[in-house]
């Protein structure tokens, strides 16, 4: 069964209170004492919002908010009718099939010429021994063939990866994580980022995205952590426009009044590693539209 | 969804009128037209109803009189945006011989959000998405016979989407 | 959550209130007090910084405190420069006692 | 560049339905940008849609229309392949117009 460290679910400014937190801590750092196997902790995880949400199905965890609440749904709904990504997946498709100056294209740094792979990413690189995104690898593809990095938070990048996400649509998340030590060091950063309380309001990821998806912080509905990255990029109203992971994840770090970190640094992209290893199994429903 | 686009052969004319015309229009000296065959329809763009602060106002200018509310009217909008910035807002009626659907969001800068004519051999039947600055009744009002009814439908905002 | 998030500002902003009213028990401000106060604030936030925690409105208010030193408002700027360092400390205490507490939140196999 | 407009006409019988989503700003002249300058007033004022040379459907828009906006609507007397003319003019003197047939 899945457990949460904390008893109940109820946000705590008991975090700054030091007594108590060195008393919970010591009991938990004696749980956790022992091997772990990522495999499990990823059963565990999907277990937990199965559990907290018995009538969704598994494969709707993808689709974030509108799998928990019926009137955002409909919303959603009547968008997919025609959603508002549609021409950044459009102009999407022609970059990619536009060639670079040397002739080459993207296609050419993918297996399957780039189609139907998004569900691989992200990998580990074991020959630089880190976490390589899919954004990073269109980047790594661009410069490898003389062209300049494009923005992670940018439009492009979001219609790149949009293109590459649709190919992939109901594919499940295929994320493999090597026996390697730097990779499980990778994975294990990921989780750390994810649970780390940050910035003024001292939220972690897991404060919205594991205790209280479902509820809502202002108008929006909190997505649930499960699956939460299968629906990117996406087009968020509230940018008026498409967004990558990247700029996601800054988002979401300044909502907490924490600053951002930089785009693909180490650890958004352990985080992304960590992310998509515990949906394995759910499938890519990106592009997706959001509030 | 990329869906049918691939379907249908498109032929593309994109035109951006010389800058002569747009201080011409600026100064409201010409009106501008749509597609040339509108000059048939009766009506124009209602410059001046979308301009009004006041909802009550602007029905009488688009329209001359005042709505009654109408049970066979069947406004269907969410209750809560989940932002303002687009909210699906959608109406259908069973009255006859419509002419013309309207939305007016009373707490909206601009109130009156959006005029539909409907020619003879069109339904009464439409779906577009609309920005709402805050929590306010969507009305609807829907021209019929001569007569103009009316529809009402509280949407909770609380992220606005005046104009995002 | 909201009203955690107001109970959470509401102590950040009493500390930073506290912060202030100590700065008044001294007459007028010289621009070497604020050099003090100001380096106080941005080494904080630099440690904060290598903790890879920094704070919005701790950058705020730092930006705020070399503002009103520009307009030779030494008073507004420690204010300012006091409030950041505050800030800037408590996002260290947060990053540091979180090294280990993010454990509290796992859910575990 | 690609046309800014998008439409989906399947015809059902007697009855076409029609949906529109359009590349456009809307901009509603209320909205201030990073510089916190108001961004001037962009958006659709009129959009025709013409089937066999005749309106079938007109929308006069205001600036509360969503940006890149959709509108559904259905009308009569179409057939599967018929052409379908769809144009829009907004407020600065912009336009676009495209042709599209219906399925």
């Amino acid at each position: 069964m899945a457990r949460i460290g904390r008893a109940g679910s109820r946000l705590g400014v008991r975090s700054l209170s030091m007594p108590l937190a060195v008393l919970l801590l010591a009991i938990t750092q004696a749980a956790v004492a022992g091997n772990v196997d990522p495999a499990a902790e990823a059963r565990a995880f999907r277990d937990y919002f199965f559990k907290k949400f018995p009538n969704v199905k598994a494969d709707d965890f993808a689709n974030g908010p509108y799998a928990l609440n019926e009137d955002m749904r409909r919303q959603w709904e009547e968008k997919e009718q025609f959603p508002p990504y549609e021409f950044s997946l459009e102009a999407g498709k022609e970059m990619f099939a536009k060639p670079f100056a040397n002739g080459k294209h993207y296609a050419d740094c993918f297996p399957d010429q780039g189609i139907g792979i998004r569900q691989n990413y992200p990998q580990f690189d074991a020959a630089s021994g880190k976490v390589v995104t899919l954004e990073l690898a269109l980047n790594e593809c661009r410069t490898a063939n003389g062209e300049k990095a494009i923005s992670y938070t940018g439009e492009d990048m979001a219609a790149l990866t949009a293109y590459m996400a649709f190919t992939s649509r109901g594919k499940p998340f295929d994320v493999k994580l090597p026996d390697d030590a730097r990779a499980r060091e990778a994975y294990e950063n990921g989780k750390r980022y994810f649970y780390t309380r940050r910035g003024q309001l001292n939220f972690s990821c897991a404060t919205c995205h594991v205790q209280n998806p479902g509820e809502r912080l202002r108008a929006e509905v909190l997505a649930p952590a499960l699956g939460i990255l299968n629906a990117m990029p996406i087009y968020r109203s509230d940018w008026g426009g498409m967004g990558t992971i990247s700029r996601r994840f800054i988002t979401c770090n300044s909502q907490v009044r924490s600053v951002p970190l930089e785009p693909q640094s180490e650890e958004y992209r352990d985080l992304e590693y960590f992310l998509s290893y515990v949906s394995n199994g759910l499938p890519i429903s990106g592009p997706g539209s959001r509030p | 969804m990329t869906g049918s686009k691939e379907r249908f052969p498109i032929t593309r004319r994109l035109v951006l009128r010389g800058a002569g015309a747009i201080a011409l229009v600026g100064l409201g000296v010409v009106s501008l037209r749509g597609a040339p065959a509108l000059a048939a329809a009766n009506d124009k763009y209602p410059e001046e109803a979308f301009k009004q602060k006041d909802g009550k106002e602007a029905i009488k200018l688009l329209y001359g009189r005042t709505a009654e509310p109408s049970d066979k009217i069947k406004l269907d909008a969410p209750e809560i945006a989940e932002n303002g910035a687009v909210v699906p807002i959608s109406v259908s009626t069973t009255l006859a011989d419509v002419t013309s659907i309207a939305f007016v969001v009373p707490e909206n800068p601009n109130v009156l959000a959006a005029y539909y004519r409907i020619p003879q051999g069109t339904l009464p039947n439409i779906a577009n998405r609309l920005k709402m600055a805050k929590t306010t009744s969507i009305i609807a009002l829907v021209e019929s016979g001569g007569k103009l009814f009316s529809a009402t439908k509280e949407v909770k905002v609380t992220v606005g989407g005046c104009g995002g | 959550m909201r009203r955690l998030s107001k109970t959470l500002l509401g102590i950040f902003w009493l500390l930073a209130s506290v912060a202030g009213a100590e700065r008044s028990a001294f007459a007028a401000s010289s621009e070497a007090d604020f050099k003090q106060a100001y380096a106080a604030a941005d080494a904080a936030e630099k440690e904060a910084g290598r903790l890879r925690n920094r704070w919005l409105p701790t950058e705020a208010a730092l930006a705020n405190a070399r503002k009103a030193a520009e307009k030779n408002d030494f008073d507004q700027a420690i204010a300012a420069a006091r409030e950041a360092e505050v800030l800037a400390k408590a996002s260290i205490f947060q990053a540091t006692s979180e090294k280990d507490a993010w454990k509290n939140l796992e859910i575990r196999p | 560049m690609a046309s800014s407009i998008r439409v989906r006409a399947i015809a059902n019988g007697d009855t076409t339905e029609v949906q529109t989503l359009i590349q456009h700003p809307m901009d509603s002249g209320f909205i201030k940008d990073d510089k916190g300058q108001f961004i001037p007033a962009h958006f659709i004022q009129e959009l025709t849609f013409e089937h066999n040379g005749k309106p079938v459907f007109v929308a006069d828009w205001g600036t509360a229309v969503s940006k890149d906006p959709y509108v559904k609507f259905a009308f009569k007397g179409a057939a599967k392949g018929d052409d379908l003319k769809v144009s829009w003019i907004d407020n600065k003197g912009g336009s676009d117009s495209a042709t599209f047939k219906i399925a």
